[in-house]
């Protein structure tokens, strides 16, 4: 070990602040502003949330585009496949109006049929004009998908929340219950909504409140009763903290990541639940359309018209990735220890 | 002495989102036949990082070994395959986990964890296994090992269930055992029962130990030599008895000042002030220098080397150098230093 | 010690879990003490011993099973209105061991801090309320910079000053801390120690020391009592229980403590205890007596009488 | 626990063996399940299809929709009056050796009408026909005990049956082809008791086939064989017909293309276009006529004969079958099929008589009456609910005509209210509904079976719509003219005017086509257009 | 443990009890006949059928009366099947669904997991976000579609398995993969995320230090460990698969209990509903303790003695 010399500053006493060493050496910031810095790090999320941007935005104007009304009905121009223009050049992308018939026959369905105007995504059996009503679609599949949250959220979340933490009688009642609505054929229960209400969103809404919750409650139950041991909770309740309190304030904000999560098991199985209640007359008024009633009706024409079923899919699957993508990202995001 | 394990200028780093983590800046250090090396240190100073290196345990995701060997049996383990290292961990080197409520697979019966690296490393059949498996569990003090045998881990006390990690770690009679706070989570009590457990089997086996420990009584129990780690560096390092009545670095002064002495003095706990350092940047100088009352202007331009105490006793601190001014220790420190020299002509 | 007003009486209490089915745990089994007026009393034992359990009944987290706790005069587990509860609440805290465990990581260290002062309503304005956090984050040694961080950004030291700091936050008389030490590095034991000491001379404060490593507790406590499996063995100040200590269960925990002096470790012999040495008789009284003053030892009438020999 | 796993299997080694001998072997599909064998207890299409292959009554009908002597041997003798038939039987055999009697005949007709079994169809058929069964019926209702014996059937002897009728009803002998008259052999039914009909065991037969390999209702494939028994066999040529369920069009079509089947159920107009021009695609027009009910209860605008001719003219039924339902399906502005029934007596369609122009799709014309209309009622703008079923087509079409009406009638607003099929029913009996698509197919081949839909008071009416003039010219051809053909369809006629052109009571849309696929090995495949489907007798592999 | 299946038992009777009743209750108000043909019949003869079935008793007797045959094990006769008893109808009906359920349930589950330990194992990786994307695809897109298809491609086009039917094993293939994507989605997304966490265990990190290999820590030690939330999201799963899918039926002509059941009520079959109804409540109590007593033999800290806290 070689040594140099050490000279005199050297070794002087260095003046050490034993306060400032306590600090941390981050910003300040508040709780979303963090929440947000960490969301956007992930950039799946963020991409996501772009696109799902571009999706709402399309929703909301994509119907007043193409200038075709979604209710429109053209016969003479009924079940065109997409055509776009420039795009239809360009042999490889199916946007030239190209069909196949079942013996392999590939024939322009414009020229048959005589049609000069150009429907982007085509059109249905009543001649409407597809992307109109994709866009219309994705509006009210977007509302339930929202609407399948909130339920889930509100709904699912107390009651579970509340099962969990009290515990003992009030649980084993409130389990019963959901076993007995989870044992009452859904069916019989859309159908007497028939009866009494009229079909419409408000009748999808309340459908949905009626069962949607459940698989959210369970797994609200089960975490709670986990978390309810924790030592924060005890340390609450020394304090004085009500039980309501306790819940909201502690037991909810630790319960977001299975929340968000789980929510995203919910949102897929409201949009064709949605669709099924359409189906047997409880859900949308007929013109109006949703994906998942879309991909219904395309999927009665699936071998003759792809197209009519392939596009809703794909908006349906588009949304849904992103969903997942941004549930996950805000999930990290929500929890501070993930962040750095 | 023969050195069965030889660590040499080990630097390792974890990627993280908000950066590189230097846990480990260069740590040596030898292992000899059959002593125990204990080593201590703050929490987060790197002691886990160390022996899990050995291990090659860290997440391959996110960590690496930025430099540095890890010699044993003529192959540098930092190097090696992850199939070549399946074939040494449990068999020629093993390790206890500190926290032996959440170290056993809570689904899997004792008996199949156990039996587990006996069949892997020494091709037993299964029921020559289990006779092993059964033997050792009575040699860690397991009564009813054949009913015990087929249990899982909840049926078992805290004590007990150590003992079974301990019982996994010696069933192929390792070279080396890396226990990393084995006691930690148990009362005093039952870690008194470990502690005189462990040394025993040293004994038996003649392994090479590697233990980790903050609790310094612990240490004056087990331990032969004593490293000390501090901002993922080796500070100090020295026989047992070195580092207990002749510290040379200001942290080992102020870990062994922290105790509190049960001949009690109503005075004030000395409490080592601030924080870790932050390893994403770490110091430019000594890492302890933000809470080193002696510390020097070089401290913080400079690492200080490691200064020769003497053979077995070696120290990271500018204080050492002889042109460093003198200081005085702590109280606490002054008194155990006062004891060394006669301790030194009682060896 | 000079106070020997009592601030909290414990009678006979007891806390069984499972009552009636077949594992039925009883975990605090008919145990009685007082605690003073600013004394700091320790308890140890063994883990699972029943401290915890003692700890969170004094404060009413559990139902008692049987016996009493009277703090200040009021029985903690009888009727009590909302503002009787509350005003409890307010004058008896705890500190819990994990300090990890026991800060809601979502919420921010001013949030944590500040809950008992909002339920409570101790702060008129928001401004009051954040004046109250800062200074009480000073007081444990933080500073007001650490207000907006969340818990896991903290060191273990750090965590625990702000479990000291929340439960000071509604200036109790009594807190009952829970192994508040034993999740920590040594290093930080010490600042925790340091600190709680401080404020008992500052403010008064009353503790309940649980813990289980003898040597810190030795160095807080004024009195210690030794649990075993749920009753309470032995009960003497600090300094006799350590220099004297008369039951063979204490005698064995303290012989089990390791000591950072290597010198004494290779000498020390450790005693083992077995609850059957003590072969008691079915008719015997086996109850808590006071062999010397102030030096209470479980045990039974004939074996009052030998200790009583041997340590006087 | 794999369906008749076994049969099929059999099915394709033999028909692999046998290869060019063309084996007089075919796979078919049914839509549904088999709910009922017994004739007396069967209701829907799939049991009287299969009814109608393995048993026979009197008569059947053959390949060009003509009745053709079954049981009875030739024409029967009928009474001056028209309302006394007796019927000689032939030699035939029930598959297990017995012979079919008179006895057979009286035996299914009384359990028919008795109220204790309470046969979904038998008074349906019967009440207001066979003389005695509406009293029957009616006491049966009560609760009173009833006399079976009153019933018009009488065995006069092993072989000879008489039927006495209310009234002389013309289209009689084609009701004869209907199951709910076939012949039920008393001894085996009484042998077999609670377990008759259960399965194919537990079942005789007397028709061209026998069944087979049918475990009962929940059964999903089953099979016809060829029964020696049968008094023509030598007509029937084929020696098997396999058959399974399957209900979705688009995998019936697949099942077709894999030659896993040989013929399919009817398929939905979704399907059909994928075979447009192919060879293999079969199709015929139903005398199934789809229309609007106009219910003018309670609904002042439905009242007004304007606002009915309106909605009736402005709906672009042309575009509607060739585009949206391009299945063959063709305009309909009548209410009485086309190529359903011809007059006996002048071998022509009923529908020459009136024409296809009754109420057809008149922009102008619906423009004017609904201005016309709304004036009359004092309004501009009117809500009308639209009732229908919760099939694809039912919402398409819905959709269709909203559209039509919206868009062809300013201020008229449709709201579509599609519900399941036992709920329209529910509200079309309470008459809660202001709009509903409904269809109507013939249970016989007489237009009666339409005409007498409209009566006041009718059981189909169901809509508050009344015409004296309507109901004289129906009662008539029901009494006095029941025995003139000629001056019957004129007044039936008649009547069709009143209901369309004068009163526009219903706005009739489409009759409906059939289309299904069969394999063009396949010759002589044979289907009706009243009561059972298919007949299998004729038909034969090429 | 007797004493906790007992006290289990009577809740179930309790709640089925309820379920049937409930559901007897709502099913009268809907409205409509059993009576498909009603439009066709004269007020004398609806009488009569209404007599025959009982109908005209006021509801609360018919409910009286079938309870009281429901405790003598009679579950009634169907409306729409002549002389049929529901207890048939449900025993032969059941049975191609059931096995098309388990089928579809072990196939999903065991290729879920495959995929998500897979997943977990490589996080982040392009694998971990290819099983993501079927995760999601499997739950955005209906088993229908995944039907037709198959269907379509695989039987028609390549003609590897039979389109339709229900008389062998290899019949079963196609609907078994259509509804199986849902099942798979699932348990991929759950094993994943439990494996994540439980591969970051000591445990884990002990049998690593063991030497074990990584197939036996992710199978041996971890899978298990993961599998908790998986069974109990697969449990109510299980019941809704085994008790048929009805468009999976449909397109597949399984004569599965799914398509009997929305039929019956869509005609108001009273007894079937209410067989098919009590046969699937039995089935989700039964499961849900199943999924109960799994939890204790998956995890033996789970003990069934403190199983309701
Ligand atoms: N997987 C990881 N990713 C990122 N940083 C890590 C990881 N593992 C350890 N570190 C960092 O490495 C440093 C050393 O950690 P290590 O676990 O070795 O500490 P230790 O000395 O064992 O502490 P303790 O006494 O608390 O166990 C710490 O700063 C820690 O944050
Ligand atoms: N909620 C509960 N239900 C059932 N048993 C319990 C419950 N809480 C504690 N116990 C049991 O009571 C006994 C005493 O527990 P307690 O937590 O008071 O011990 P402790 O002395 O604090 O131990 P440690 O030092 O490990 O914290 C233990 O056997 C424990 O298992
Ligand atoms: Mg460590
Ligand atoms: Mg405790």
């Amino acid at each position: 070990m070689t040594q140099e010399k050490l000279t005199k500053d050297m070794i002087e006493p260095a003046h050490i602040d034993s306060s400032k060493s306590e600090e941390i050496s981050k910003p300040s910031l508040n709780f979303w502003q963090d929440a947000w810095l960490g969301f956007k790090k992930n950039k799946a999320a963020i991409v996501s949330l772009v696109v799902l941007a571009l999706l709402t935005i399309m929703a909301l104007v994509g119907p007043h585009l193409s200038g075709y009304n979604y209710s429109d009905q053209n016969l003479k121009h009924n079940n065109l496949p997409p055509r776009i223009p420039v795009l239809e050049n360009i042999s490889w992308l199916p946007f030239d109006g190209d069909l196949e018939r079942k013996n392999g026959d590939v024939y322009n369905a414009y020229e048959q049929k005589n049609v000069d105007e150009y429907y982007w995504l085509g059109t249905d059996s009543l001649g409407r004009d597809i992307f109109t009503r994709v866009w219309v679609g994705t509006q009210v599949s977007l509302y339930i998908a929202v609407l399948a949250a909130v339920i889930d959220m509100v709904i699912g979340v107390i009651y579970g929340a509340v099962s969990g933490f009290f515990g003992g009688r009030t649980d084993n009642v409130m389990q019963r219950i959901t076993e007995i609505l989870v044992g009452i054929p859904n069916l019989v229960v859309v159908i007497l909504m028939i009866i009494v209400l009229d079909p419409g969103i408000l009748s999808i809404t309340i459908a949905l409140t009626i069962t949607g919750w459940v698989g959210m409650a369970r797994v609200v139950r089960a975490q709670v009763m986990k978390l309810k041991q924790q030592e924060y909770v005890l340390a609450s309740r020394t304090l004085g903290l009500s039980n309501g309190k306790i819940i909201w304030k502690h037991l909810l904000p630790n319960l977001a990541g299975v929340i968000i999560i789980n929510t995203m098991f919910t949102i897929p199985n409201a949009i064709f639940f949605e669709a099924f209640l359409s189906f047997i007359g409880l859900g949308l008024q007929p013109p109006l359309a949703s994906l998942g009633t879309l991909i219904d009706d395309g999927f009665k024409v699936l071998q003759l018209y792809p197209y009519q079923m392939i596009i809703p899919a794909v908006v349906i699957s588009v949304i849904m990735i992103c969903f997942n993508m941004i549930a996950d990202g805000l999930r990290d995001a929500l929890d501070p220890k993930m962040r750095d | 002495m023969e050195k069965i394990l030889e660590v040499k200028d080990l630097h390792i780093s974890f990627h993280t989102y908000s950066g590189e983590v230097q846990a480990i800046r260069g740590v040596n250090f030898d292992l000899f036949k059959g002593e125990t090396l204990a080593i201590v240190g703050e929490s987060g100073s790197g002691k886990s990082v160390t022996t899990k290196t050995i291990m090659r345990l860290l997440p391959e995701s996110n960590s690496e070994i930025k430099n540095g060997e890890i010699l044993f049996d003529g192959k540098d383990l930092a190097k090696l395959s992850n199939k070549a290292m399946q074939k040494i961990r449990g068999k020629d080197i093993s390790m206890i986990f500190q926290d032996p409520m959440t170290s056993l697979n809570p689904t899997m019966k004792i008996g199949k964890q156990i039996i587990e690296p006996i069949v892997k490393h020494q091709n037993l059949s299964k029921a020559a296994a289990k006779d092993r498996a059964i033997d050792i569990l009575r040699l860690v003090g397991i009564p009813q090992p054949e009913v015990r045998f087929n249990q899982y881990p909840h049926q078992f006390s805290g004590g007990m269930r150590q003992r079974v990690v301990i019982a996994i770690a010696l069933a192929c009679n390792p070279k080396v055992l890396i226990a990393d706070e084995p006691t930690t989570a148990l009362d005093v009590t039952i870690q008194a029962q470990i502690l005189e457990l462990m040394k025993e089997l040293q004994k038996k086996i003649d392994t090479s130990i590697i233990f980790i420990t903050h609790d310094l009584g612990v240490v004056a129990n087990v331990a032969d030599r004593v490293a000390v780690m501090y901002g993922g560096k080796i500070v100090e390092i020295g026989t047992v008895d070195e580092v207990f009545y002749n510290p040379q670095h200001p942290y080992t002064w102020g870990l062994i000042s922290s105790m509190p002495s049960l001949d009690a003095e109503d005075e004030e706990l000395y409490a080592i002030p601030g924080t870790p350092p932050d390893l994403l940047n770490p110091p430019k100088g000594d890492a302890f220098a933000p809470r080193n009352e002696y510390a020097m202007k070089i401290d913080l331009e400079q690492q200080p080397p490691m200064f020769k105490v003497s053979d077995t006793h070696y120290a990271a601190t500018w204080l050492l150098h002889p042109d460093a001014p003198k200081v005085e220790p702590p109280a606490a420190v002054k008194r155990r230093q006062r004891q060394f020299p006669e301790k030194k002509e009682g060896n | 010690m000079a106070n020997t007003e009592k601030l909290v009486e414990i009678k006979n209490l007891k806390q069984y879990f499972n009552v009636g089915k077949a594992n039925e745990v009883k975990a605090v089994d008919n145990i009685s003490f007082d605690i003073y007026k600013g004394e700091t009393l320790g308890l140890v034992g063994e883990s699972g011993c029943g401290k915890s359990t003692t700890g969170r009944t004094i404060i009413r987290l559990y139902d008692a099973t049987d016996g009493e706790v009277i703090f200040n005069g009021e029985n903690v587990h009888g009727k009590k209105s909302k503002a009787q509860l509350k005003e409890f609440n307010r004058k008896m805290q705890m500190i819990f061991q994990d300090p990890q465990a026991s800060l809601n990581p979502r919420m921010k260290v001013s949030d944590i801090i500040a809950e008992g002062i909002d339920i409570h309503g101790l702060a008129k304005s928001k401004k009051e309320r954040m004046n109250r956090v800062i200074e009480l984050l000073e007081t444990v040694g933080l500073n007001k910079e650490h207000a907006n961080r969340y818990p896991h950004e903290f060191s273990g030291g750090q965590r625990q000053r702000i479990g000291i700091a929340r439960a000071l936050a509604v200036k109790p008389e009594f807190i009952i801390a829970d192994e508040p030490i034993s999740a920590l590095d040594v290093s930080i034991q010490a600042q925790v120690v340091n600190l709680m000491k401080n404020l008992q001379k500052e403010k008064g404060l009353t503790y309940l020391f649980i813990a289980h490593d003898l040597s810190m507790v030795k160095y807080i406590s004024d009195r210690i009592g030794v649990m075993y499996f749920g009753k309470l063995v032995e009960l003497a100040d600090a300094d006799e229980l350590y220099n004297n200590p008369i039951h063979p269960y204490t005698q064995s925990l303290l012989s089990a403590i390791p000591l950072p002096d290597p010198d004494y470790e290779r000498t020390r012999v450790r005693k083992t205890y077995d609850p059957s040495m003590h072969n008691y008789t079915p008719d015997e009284v086996v109850e808590f007596r006071e062999v010397k003053p102030g030096h209470f030892v479980m045990c039974s009438q004939a074996e009052f009488e030998k200790y009583k020999q041997q340590h006087s | 626990n794999y369906g008749g796993g076994d049969s099929a299997g059999d099915e394709k080694e033999n028909g692999a063996d046998e290869g060019k001998a063309a084996a007089q072997e075919i796979k078919a599909l049914e839509s549904a399940l088999i709910p009922a064998m017994d004739s007396v207890m069967a209701q829907d299409t799939v049991s009287f299809s299969t009814l109608n292959n393995v048993n026979e009554g009197l008569y059947r009908l053959d390949p060009n929709q003509e009745v053709v002597p079954g049981m009875a041997d030739g024409e029967p003798e009928v009474s001056e009056d028209g309302t006394v038939y007796t019927f000689k039987l032939r030699d035939a055999k029930w598959s297990n050796g017995d012979p079919v009697t008179a006895n057979d005949f009286v035996y299914a007709w009384q359990r028919a009408i008795d109220p204790k079994n309470a046969s979904p169809y038998g008074p349906y058929m019967m009440d207001g026909k066979i003389k005695g069964a509406a009293e029957i019926s009616a006491a049966g209702a009560e609760k009173k005990e009833v006399d079976l014996n009153t019933l018009g059937v009488k065995a006069i002897d092993e072989k000879t049956l008489e039927v006495t009728l209310e009234r002389p009803i013309p289209y009689f002998l084609s009701l004869m082809a209907f199951p709910t008259f076939y012949p039920q052999n008393q001894k085996f039914v009484e042998e077999q008791g609670a377990d008759y009909a259960k399965t194919a065991e537990n079942l005789v037969y007397n028709g061209p086939f026998a069944l087979s390999g049918w475990d009962g209702s929940t059964d999903s494939s089953w099979t016809y064989t060829k029964n020696k028994e049968y008094w023509d066999a030598e007509t029937v040529k084929l020696e098997k017909v396999q058959w399974n369920v399957l209900q979705e069009s688009q995998a019936a079509a697949n099942a077709f293309e894999t030659g896993e089947a040989d013929i399919t159920p009817k398929l939905s107009s979704d399907i059909v276009p994928q075979y447009e021009g192919d060879e293999r695609l079969v199709k015929w027009l139903e005398p199934t006529i789809f229309w609007l009910k106009m219910n003018q209860k309670d609904n002042e605008a439905l009242q007004n004969v304007d606002v009915r001719k309106a909605i009736a003219q402005a709906i672009n039924k042309e575009d509607f079958v060739n585009s949206v339902l391009n299945n063959g399906s063709i305009v309909a502005n009548y209410a009485v099929p086309n190529e359903f029934v011809k007059n006996d007596e002048t071998g022509k369609d009923f529908r020459e008589i009136n024409g296809n122009e009754l109420l057809p799709y008149n922009l102008d014309e619906a423009k004017k009456a609904w201005e016309k209309g709304l004036a009359a009622i004092g309004t501009d703008s009117v809500e009308l609910r639209y009732l229908t079923d919760d099939t694809e087509t039912a919402k398409k079409t819905a959709e269709y005509i909203k559209n039509q009406l919206e868009t062809n009638l300013t201020g008229l607003t449709i709201k579509v209210e599609s519900v399941p099929f036992s709920v329209r029913l529910d509200r079309e009996n309470s008459q809660d509904y202001d709009l509903q698509l409904a269809g109507w197919g013939p249970d016989y081949l007489d237009p009666m079976t339409f005409s007498d839909l409209w009566l006041t008071g009718g059981g189909n009416n169901k809509m508050d719509y009344s015409n004296a003039k309507y109901d004289q010219l129906v009662k008539d051809a029901q009494t006095t003219l029941a025995q003139k053909p000629v001056e019957r369809y004129e007044a039936l006629a008649d009547a069709e005017k009143i209901l369309l052109e004068e009163d526009a009571a219903i706005a009739p849309l489409y009759q409906r086509s059939s289309n299904l696929l069969v394999n063009d090995k396949i010759d002589n495949f044979t289907y009706h257009l009243v009561g059972p489907e298919y007949s299998y007798k004729w038909t034969s592999v090429k | 443990m007797v004493k906790y299946l007992t006290q289990r038992v009577i809740y179930m009777i309790i709640t089925l009890f309820l379920i049937a009743t409930f559901t007897f209750f709502l099913m009268k108000i809907i409205p409509g006949t059993p009576f498909t043909n009603a439009s066709k019949l004269s007020e004398a003869q609806l009488s009569i059928m209404i007599n025959k079935y009982g109908l005209n008793e006021p509801v609360p007797v018919q409910y009286m009366n079938y309870i009281v045959n429901l405790l003598k094990g009679d579950l009634g006769v169907s409306f729409q099947f002549d002389n049929v008893g529901v207890t048939e109808i449900l025993m032969n009906s059941i049975g191609p669904s059931a096995t098309l359920g388990f089928q579809a349930i072990l196939f999903g589950s065991i290729f879920g997991i495959i995929l998500g330990v897979i997943s977990a194992l490589r996080q982040n990786t392009w694998v971990d976000y290819g099983s993501t994307l079927i995760a999601v695809l499997g739950k955005s897109i209906p088993s229908f579609v995944f039907a037709g298809l198959l269907q379509y491609y695989i039987g028609v086009k390549l003609g590897w398995f039979p389109v339709a039917f229900w008389r062998g094993p290899e019949y079963s293939v196609l609907p078994t993969i259509a509804l199986a994507m849902f099942p798979l989605a699932t348990t991929a997304r759950f094993v994943r995320t439990e494996m994540v966490e439980v591969m970051e265990s000591d445990y884990i990190t002990l049998a690593k230090a063991k030497g074990a290999s990584w197939f036996d820590i992710a199978f041996k030690h971890a899978l298990r460990n993961a599998l908790i939330p998986v069974i109990t999201v697969l449990g109510p799963l299980v019941v809704s698969l085994m008790t048929g899918s009805l468009v999976i039926e449909k397109i597949f002509g399984i004569p599965g209990i799914g398509e009997q059941f929305v039929k019956s009520i869509t005609v108001n079959d009273y007894p079937v509903i209410m067989g098919t109804t009590i046969l699937f409540a039995v089935l989700f109590v039964v499961v849900i303790l199943i999924v109960d007593l799994l939890y204790g033999i998956i995890d033996p800290r789970i003990r069934l003695a403190g199983g309701k806290k």
